[in-house]
């Protein structure tokens, strides 16, 4: 079989889709986490690049940009709200405290 | 030009103008009156394009990126007048430079109705996204709100979370079968039907979290605390009515009765939504997040008209849909219009210190918890009515007693605005605008619970989404049908 | 085609990956970050999309990586930041998310081994820029114009959010 | 007949008027006489309508229907037979203690408190008129919500709990009889193709006997929470308790009658058989309310606590013969319900007025009123007397014929409820010593306040008419007797019942 | 006409309670003392004429019959309220007016200057009223309205000095006690409306009479039984009777003596075919009736209260009346009926006028020496002591005690034996009390004097008491059986006579008695007391029957209700809703407000949902 199949990519994606996630779970640095999420959006990426390789098909990288245009726009919100925290109060990024919003 | 804009409902061209214009104006001149004016009239235009579809719809799904049924047309009404709700009710809450606040919702809506009804992952995941952007900007609004960032920061990563897993359900569906259409895999004549329910999990679960079923609901109650009581609503009514009517869209042409891993997920989510939100609405004394547990229980009970197929499934979800964000909007304009703070206490007395306000927002509460003569009411029956039709009994059973607990904290506000007050004072007023929407509302809410004939007759005949068929791809695969190789 | 470089840009992505997670340096773990972009954008070209793997250098390893390591400058980190986050990754903080991830991907490994035969035969082709362009522009030429929507809602809230940082900081500082 | 819906509509548009008259603080009773308008005309209406029924053209004396949401076959149709003349009679009736009484004296905003009253007379009048299922449970969840504001605003001091357990409890068994209403309709659609909630067409469901016992259930369950049946009656004490007077009197007096209205025509007519495979369990339930509510009753100290239990002993008894299966229980069945209406309602009333006085509802702290009021407490000496079942009162001929038809059934359940009539007496009596005679209580003579003022003539008016209407009832109770039989479900009125 | 009359018997005193209860508090005294008395003395007229009417004629089926309306009409069950007046009922006709007339107008003099003197009158008349609609109904169900009814007055009477908790609570107590037989009497109704499909009672008896046997009459005898063991105070069912004399002397006479209590007496001799039909239930009411009588009588014997003494004697007479009745004697047990009205109510009245003179004192021990004082009291009370204790040839209880001997003999001679114990223990027990209250040395002085109105019935009683037995006599003293002749047609002939030795020993018994009495209580020096030991105490308690029912009854149920106050079902609804609220902390609780947490909530999903996929 073939190292380079799309159904190896497919669990490469699978590796780092569950990594990203670890990073999302445990990490208290909300810049940390915002880097997880990207991670588990590449690996998103990835998997629909390995689907439109194993179909033969375009259109995988074309859900390929569109993530891409998702992860450009969401990075930069997220950014510009982190600095906003930072500016504002919690300049430790921490997830696990300081937070008004619950109960 | 048709054949590259397939099954373009008439109504996103113009809401695209609209976005187009009120950028250009607030390029040149910021002024929120002419912000409003321009957005209201684009969803005023894009909801009578409904009536007036430029292209026929075919009735076929095959080929398009859009399906601009009935079940849209209905879904896109209810959205365009949510959102016009919206920014009545943000008409001068917003602050300064508000302008771009209705800009962002303009492309919430937008993202909404795209939405509702797409026919393809692509334009879904695109849909979705642009909701959840511009939700962020609407719910980072204030900055002098100390927890509107907080707020943001929670929706942010979460959504994005759910935005991850819900691309890799659709990527694992996209490798299974090869098809990008926008449906739930069918299982029929699979050896091993482990990856497209696998598939299926993954991507309800970026559905389930933005619908916010438990238990992917927790951001909902403390985003809607943090964020401005317009966009409260716009989460709560819009965004809602959008995801749902993707999912129904979605699970169009399967078979939800069939004990397979999708429904009794459905199922299993409907009831933990039905009793975890009412539960925790129990628990609440901020009205906003009081309304985001019932907005909660309401996704359940919706999943339960979702869950009985059949003559009156979608057509008592629609109903429901429509009865709900009347309901859910007027609750949420009252909460603005009352300039007090949104916790129970802030609202204890309300019926002597503006009785108009408080009887408006009881007819809500009272529609809200399926009480005569509100429209919840009727709403309520017809979901169950469908539920018995499909004899959904265990869903029944939990749809009977979680409403028992809802009951108990929607009669509590009301409870809690008849206390007489010991000192008298009189809270300052919303805008006329707000006044008239929540007097719009409260009618509407009424008569139409006394009267639901016309919303029924609307409802009966639409309402099934059309099946999207998952093997009509844009391009079949096969090998010979590569076109174009290096 | 070549296993070699699939296999070798794959362990990379996946190590990169873990390095990410675990580091205690922010500016370290976005390295890290860049690495598995790169080795991503390999993995591209091995699984025949170069047009992809030209943007995931460009866009992303470049662009938003450029972003990101913009923010971590303005925020100015030290050493006390890396004791606070050293602190925070106890290993016992690190049980339920891993049971969590693993049970995660055990899941979806059975079902990618259960992933059933393609019609298509099992080699790769190399799908070009030209493909990909004639798709974007002829059936998808509307997400086109939704992802610049997307864009715009993404540009409008990154604005709106951003342009009060200063407003906010300076109230915050004068307090 | 258009007159069926002017019930409902004229004590609604009535409330209205009053609540508008009371807009200006200076004529705060001008309220209070348009809502006894209102309810003069409500008699005069009821009286025509009595007049122009249709005799002698079969069971059902008039009818009204229009399409109401057509689209699932709900229709606004009502008709009326026999039993629900005697409950809307009853209905009329206690509404003049209701109003005359206790919503004088109310104390803050009574426009509001008149609409709210009358409101509830609406949905309760509309209750028993509906005969499309859907209707019905409209008017039936519809009352519920005046109520809850009427104790809620004008209750006692614990009146948040109470309110709202009495409307989770009503309202939420509501839901079960929504479910079952439903599930019969579905199940009269597979069967036929039609959909409906007409309830002359429903009673022609062919069910499964399991399902019918289902959907059965639903219903029981439903109208047992507001009958009140053991264990299901834990709202009532406490509702009873912390209502308003008027409220109270409405609640014992009409509202609880609903449930036995609907077990009457909705579980017993609609499901025949499954009724009477039930009806063991109905009768030992029954049994247990009886013997249950009186044990209770008998060790409160609060007097409407007491009077609220004692509710739940009588109802037994309605229980009883509703489910004993034969016209003669289900007749007195309907002769219990308007005598315990009529009872209970001027033992509320007293109560009330006591409350009003003393500003106490503990036993312990009365005593010896008899000295200080006659009036009232002769009054409620003889209620009290009323309810522990004296033949001669309309209370006794209920309960007998009950239990005649019970021991036709199920000779120890008979026995067992006689027992309960032992202890009846057992707690009226005890709360007539407690309250009413004896010696006065040593906290009364001690504050200086001036002495309580008794019954004046406007309440011994209306409470002598109640006592002459359970004497005639008692002693002549075969015009109640006759109409009290409901029709059957299958004889639909064709048409428009023809006038005489 | 006649059919005119029965009603309008029963109209006025129904009527005249009517106008007292809707005046009571603006009436004055004398006008509801006339109303009052005056209702029942025109009664008492019509009654007289309405007699005299049926002896001269009666009419051809033995009674008169008249049907006012039909009660209830349903399904397999029809009732009415219908009057007959057959011979017996005209006997219990002419008692509840007469004694009535006689025992209202002594109470207009006995209350006069009590200020509810309206509604004194107005429940006497009331009760007189429903009296009569027992007496005349030919319905076992309106029977049991004037059953009832007359149950109610008694408690409306015996409470009637309500400030008093204790006569709240004797009323209270007799109220109660005799509902737990009416309860068991309205069962017997049930069975027999079930089984025979009416309540009337002619009818009633046809079907037992002709119809099979089967267990109808057993069951139905039995719980009538019940009802009449209540309402005439037997045991086990006697407690409330000495408690009720704290009503007024009048209500004690008229109700508590001469009429209401021998309401069982009348009930079974009116449905007596029902019980000849069950021979075990006649031994039933015989022996309830042989022990109510001894154990009455021995607690009479240690009595200080000579309201209680008369009460327990009362119990005795009635135990009396069910002897002969359970006999088959069932002309003794109406003839000891009526003269028992006659000297009880006179008794009464007595004892009435002497706690009035001395200053409402009625431990018999504070009077003593009465007799100077006030002869004319003194001479009533004699004839009725004498008539209780059965004097012979004089009085009329000798006559009524005889017939009833004369009925035990032939149904049992243990019986006999049982029954002239108790004629010698009564003998002692009324003249004990007659030595200590009327010679002696005198410890209270007596004030005022009688009033003529209280005196003309005591004079009248007294006259009755001692001539109304020659109605009916031994053949061996004079062949006179106008009583017997009567009733003949409703109880045929009566069974003949034993042997003249029964007489003798029915003659001198009482008189053993009364020299016992003087022997144990004539006028000595040192103060006369009575016996303190255990049995006397007992005795004196009523023989403990009161402390073993609250032990066993009354205070388990009290308590447990006092314990279950707060309801257990309403406790398992507050614990729902204790437990929705406990969810819906725990749900907040999710609500931690960490990111983090939030994320894992949703992987976990994921996860689970992810599982099920792949489990499917």
């Amino acid at each position: 079989m073939n190292a380079a199949s799309p159904t190896q990519a497919l669990l490469l994606a699978t590796i780092l889709f569950a990594t990203g996630l670890l990073g999302v779970l445990a990490r208290r640095n909300l810049l940390l986490m915002l880097m997880s999420i990207e991670i588990m959006l590449n690996a998103a990426a990835l998997a629909f690049i390995a689907a439109g390789a194993r179909w033969h098909a375009a259109q995988g990288q074309v859900m390929f940009l569109m993530i891409l245009s998702l992860a450009a726009a969401e990075a930069a919100v997220g950014l510009a709200i982190i600095l906003r925290l930072h500016a504002a109060g919690r300049p430790t990024l921490d997830a696990d405290t300081g937070n008004r919003l619950k109960g | 030009m048709t054949a590259l804009l397939p099954g373009l409902p008439p109504s996103l061209p113009i809401l695209g103008g609209g976005i187009a214009l009120l950028l250009l104006c607030i390029a040149w001149r910021r002024s929120e009156a002419r912000a409003i004016l321009i957005a209201l009239a684009t969803l005023l235009l894009a909801f009578a394009s409904l009536w007036w579809p430029l292209l026929p719809w075919p009735g076929d799904p095959t080929g398009m990126l859009f399906v601009p049924d009935g079940w849209f047309t209905y879904i896109a009404a209810l959205i365009l007048l949510s959102s016009a709700a919206t920014m009545i009710m943000a008409w001068r809450e917003t602050g300064t430079s508000s302008d771009e606040f209705y800009l962002l919702l303009l492309l919430g809506t937008l993202g909404a109705l795209v939405m509702a009804g797409s026919a393809d992952m692509v334009i879904f995941f695109l849909g979705l996204e642009t909701l959840s952007l511009s939700l962020l900007g609407l719910i980072a609004w204030h900055r002098t709100h100390p927890t509107a960032d907080e707020a943001a920061i929670k929706y942010l990563i979460l959504a994005g979370l759910s935005s991850a897993i819900l691309l890799f359900g659709l990527a694992l569906s996209y490798a299974e079968s090869g098809s990008l259409r926008f449906a739930a895999p069918s299982l029929d004549g699979q050896e091993g039907p482990a990856l497209p329910l696998a598939a299926t999990a993954l991507v309800l679960t970026g559905l389930f979290f933005k619908l916010s079923a438990v238990p992917f609901h927790t951001w909902l109650p403390d985003v809607m605390e943090g964020a401005p009581t317009p966009v409260a609503s716009f989460i709560a009514v819009t965004s809602k009515i959008a995801l749902f009517a993707a999912l129904a869209r979605y699970f169009a042409g399967a078979d939800l009765l069939r004990p397979d891993a999708a429904g009794t997920e459905l199922a299993i989510v409907a009831v933990l939504s039905m009793f975890g939100g009412n539960l925790l609405a129990l628990g609440q004394s901020n009205l906003k997040r009081l309304l985001a547990g019932s907005s909660i229980a309401h996704v359940g009970y919706l999943l339960l008209a979702l869950l009985s197929p059949g003559p009156f499934g979608l057509a008592s979800a629609a109903v429901y849909l429509a009865a709900y964000a009347a309901a859910t909007s007027g609750a949420f304009a009252a909460l603005g219009g009352a300039s007090v703070p949104a916790d129970i206490a802030g609202w204890r007395g309300m019926f002597r210190r503006r009785p108009a306000l408080a009887l408006a927002m009881a007819i809500m509460l009272i529609s809200l918890a399926g009480i005569p003569p509100a429209i919840g009411f009727f709403a309520k029956t017809y979901i169950v009515i469908a539920g018995v039709s499909a004899r959904r009994i265990v869903l029944l059973v939990a749809l009977v007693a979680s409403s028992i607990i809802g009951l108990y904290y929607y009669l509590n506000v009301v409870r809690a605005m008849m206390e007489p007050l010991p000192e008298e004072h009189r809270a300052a007023r919303g805008t006329p605008a707000n006044a008239g929407l929540i007097a719009i509302l409260a009618i509407v809410t009424v008569l139409a619970g006394l009267f639901p004939e016309t919303l029924v007759r609307q409802t009966h005949s639409l309402l099934q989404p059309t099946p999207i068929m998952r093997q009509a791809s844009l391009r079949p695969a096969a090998p010979h049908d590569i076109l174009y190789r290096e | 085609m070549s296993d070699l470089p699939f296999i070798l840009f794959s362990l990379v992505a996946a190590c990169a990956a873990l390095m990410v997670v675990t580091r205690a340096v922010p500016v370290h773990a976005l390295l890290y970050l860049v690495v598995l972009l790169l080795s991503l954008a390999g993995v591209f070209q091995a699984l025949g999309a170069p047009f992809a793997a030209m943007l995931e250098i460009i866009i992303y390893a470049g662009a938003v990586m450029v972003l990101f390591v913009f923010v971590v400058m303005m925020l100015n980190l030290g050493r006390t930041d890396r004791d606070r986050e050293r602190h925070w990754m106890a290993p016992g903080i690190w049980i339920g998310p891993a049971i969590l991830s693993c049970l995660l991907l055990a899941a979806l490994c059975i079902t990618l081994r259960a992933m059933p035969p393609t019609a298509a035969p099992d080699t790769l082709v190399s799908i070009g820029p030209q493909a990909v362009g004639i798709m974007l522009y002829g059936p998808y030429v509307l997400s086109v114009e939704l992802a610049s929507f997307l864009l715009l809602a993404g540009l409008v809230s990154a604005f709106h959010i951003g342009r009060n940082i200063r407003g906010t900081g300076a109230a915050t500082g004068e307090a | 007949m258009i007159a069926l819906p002017a019930l409902i509509l004229l004590p609604a548009a009535g409330g209205l008027a009053a609540w508008l008259s009371d807009r200006d603080r200076q004529a705060s009773s001008l309220s209070w006489w348009v809502a006894i308008t209102t309810i003069l005309l409500q008699a005069l209406l009821l009286l025509f309508i009595t007049c122009t029924a249709g005799w002698g053209h079969g069971p059902w004396l008039a009818h009204f229907s229009v399409p109401w949401i057509p689209a699932l076959g709900i229709a606004a149709r009502m008709d009326m037979d026999g039993l629900s003349l005697v409950m809307l009679w009853l209905t009329t009736l206690l509404s003049f203690p209701c109003v005359i009484l206790s919503a004088r004296d109310v104390g803050e905003r009574p426009g509001l408190f008149h609409l709210l009253l009358l409101a509830t007379i609406a949905g309760i009048n509309g209750v028993f008129l509906a005969t499309d299922l859907f209707l019905f449970f409209f008017f039936w969840e519809l009352m519920l919500v005046p109520m809850y504001v009427l104790i809620l605003q004008w209750g006692h001091e614990d009146r948040r709990r109470a309110a709202i357990k009495f409307f989770l409890f009503t309202q939420g068994s509501g839901l079960l009889m929504l479910v079952a209403i439903l599930g019969l309709v579905i199940l009269h659609q597979h069967a036929t193709g039609i959909l409906t909630f007409d309830y002359f067409a429903l009673a022609d469901t062919p069910l499964m006997p399991t399902a019918a016992m289902v959907l059965m259930l639903g219903f029981f369950i439903a109208f047992a929470v507001k009958l009140p049946v053991v264990p299901l009656h834990v709202w009532l004490p406490d509702t009873h308790t912390q209502a308003p007077t008027a409220g109270s009197v409405l609640l014992a007096g009409i509202l609880l009658k609903t449930g036995g209205y609907g077990l009457i025509r909705f579980v017993v007519l609609l499901f025949p058989e499954a009724a009477a495979r039930f009806a063991p369990m109905a009768l030992a339930l029954g049994v247990a309310g009886i013997l249950y509510g009186a044990w209770l009753s008998l060790a409160q100290d609060d007097i409407k606590r007491l009077i609220a239990y004692s509710s739940v002993s009588h109802l037994g008894f309605v229980l009883l013969g509703i489910f004993s299966g034969s016209p003669m229980g289900m007749r007195g069945a309907v002769v219990q319900m308007v005598a315990h209406g009529l009872s209970t309602g001027a033992l509320f009333v007293i109560a009330g007025s006591l409350q009003d006085r003393l500003h106490t509802r503990d036993m312990r702290r009365m005593g010896g009123l008899w000295q200080a009021l006659p009036h009232l407490s002769s009054v409620g000496l003889f209620f009290a007397i009323a309810s522990l079942g004296l033949p001669g009162m309309g209370n006794f001929v209920g309960e007998f014929l009950t239990l005649l038809a019970t021991w036709r059934v199920s000779p120890p359940m008979a026995i067992l409820g006689t027992a309960g009539l032992v202890l009846s007496a057992v707690y009226s009596l005890t709360m007539v010593g407690r309250a009413f005679v004896g010696p006065p209580h040593a906290g009364q003579g001690a504050t200086h306040a001036p002495p309580p003022a008794d019954f004046g003539p406007r309440q011994m008016t209306v409470l002598g008419l109640t006592m002459a209407l359970l004497l005639v009832l008692g002693t002549y109770p075969q015009p109640v007797l006759d109409l009290s039989l409901p029709a059957p479900a299958h004889a639909a009125p064709q048409t428009e019942v023809p006038r005489p | 006409m006649d059919a005119l009359l029965l009603p309008l018997i029963v109209f006025c005193p129904l009527l005249a309670a009517g106008i007292l209860f809707v005046s009571t508090g603006r009436m004055p005294a004398r006008p509801s003392c006339v109303i009052g008395a005056g209702s029942v003395g025109l009664s008492a007229l019509l009654a007289g004429r309405l007699a005299a009417g049926f002896l001269a004629a009666p009419p051809p089926t033995g009674a008169l019959h008249v049907t006012l309306w039909s009660w209830m009409q349903v399904e397999g069950f029809s009732t009415r309220i219908a009057f007959a007046l057959d011979p017996l009922s005209l006997v219990m006709m002419l008692v509840v007016t007469g004694v009535g007339f006689l025992i209202l107008l002594y109470a207009g003099g006995y209350m006069h200057d009590d200020p509810d003197i309206a509604r004194f009158f107005g429940c006497m008349t009331l009760f007189v009223a429903a009296m009569l609609v027992l007496v005349f109904s030919s319905d076992l169900l309106s029977l049991y309205i004037g059953w009832e009814g007359v149950g109610i007055c008694s408690y409306l009477l015996i409470g009637f000095w309500h400030t008093d908790a204790a006569n709240v609570a004797a009323a209270r107590k007799a109220f109660i006690v005799t509902r737990i037989g009416d309860a068991a009497m309205l069962c017997g109704l049930l069975l027999l409306a079930t089984q025979a499909g009416t309540l009337d009672i002619a009818a009633l008896l046809h079907i037992v009479a002709t119809g099979p046997a089967q267990l109808l009459p057993t069951t139905a005898a039995f719980l009538l039984l019940g009802g009449a063991v209540a309402k005439s105070a037997q045991v086990p069912l006697q407690t409330w009777l000495p408690d009720a004399m704290a009503g007024p002397t009048p209500v004690s006479a008229l109700i508590h003596a001469a009429t209401m209590v021998t309401a069982g007496v009348y009930l079974i001799a009116r449905l007596h075919p029902l019980f000849m039909a069950v021979p075990a239930a006649m031994t039933a009411v015989a022996l309830v009736g042989l022990v109510t009588l001894l154990l009455a009588a021995g607690s009479a014997l240690v009595q200080t209260d000579i309201k209680r003494i008369l009460a327990y004697s009362t119990m005795s007479q009635i135990g009396y009346m069910f002897l002969a009745l359970g006999s088959g004697a069932w002309q003794a047990a109406i003839f000891h009926l009526v003269t028992h009205a006659f000297f009880k109510a006179l008794l009464f009245m007595a004892a009435g006028a002497i706690i009035l003179r001395v200053h409402h004192r009625q431990d018999i021990y504070q009077m003593g020496g009465l007799a100077p004082a006030m002869p004319g009291v003194f001479a009533a009370f004699l004839a009725g002591a004498a008539a209780l204790a059965g004097l012979p040839l004089l009085t009329a209880g000798f006559y009524s005690k005889e017939m009833i001997l004369q009925g035990a003999w032939h149904a049992n001679p243990l019986l006999w034996a049982g029954a002239l114990l108790g004629a010698f223990a009564t003998a002692i027990y009324i003249f004990r009390c007659v030595f200590i209250v009327f010679f002696g040395t005198r410890h209270t002085e007596p004030k005022g004097h009688t009033g003529a109105t209280m005196a003309i019935p005591l004079a009248c009683l007294a006259i009755l008491a001692l001539a109304g037995g020659w109605m009916e006599m031994p053949d061996t003293i004079a062949p006179v059986h106008l009583l017997s002749h009567l009733l003949s047609p409703l109880f045929g002939t009566p069974m003949a006579e034993g042997p003249s030795w029964l007489l003798w020993a029915g003659s001198l018994v009482p008189l053993t008695g009364v020299g016992v009495a003087w022997l144990l209580w004539r006028p000595r020096t040192q103060a006369r007391t009575t016996p303190e030991d255990a049995i006397a105490r007992l005795a004196r308690t009523g023989w403990g029957f009161d402390t073993l029912y609250d032990m066993l009854f009354v205070r388990p149920f009290i308590t447990l209700g006092r314990l279950n106050q707060s309801d257990i079902c309403d406790r398992l609804s507050d614990a729902t809703a204790a437990t929705a609220r406990t969810g819906g902390r725990m749900l907040s609780h999710m609500q931690s407000g960490q990111v983090r947490r939030y994320a894992g909530w949703i992987a976990a999903g994921t996860v689970v949902a992810l599982c099920l996929g792949i489990r499917a």
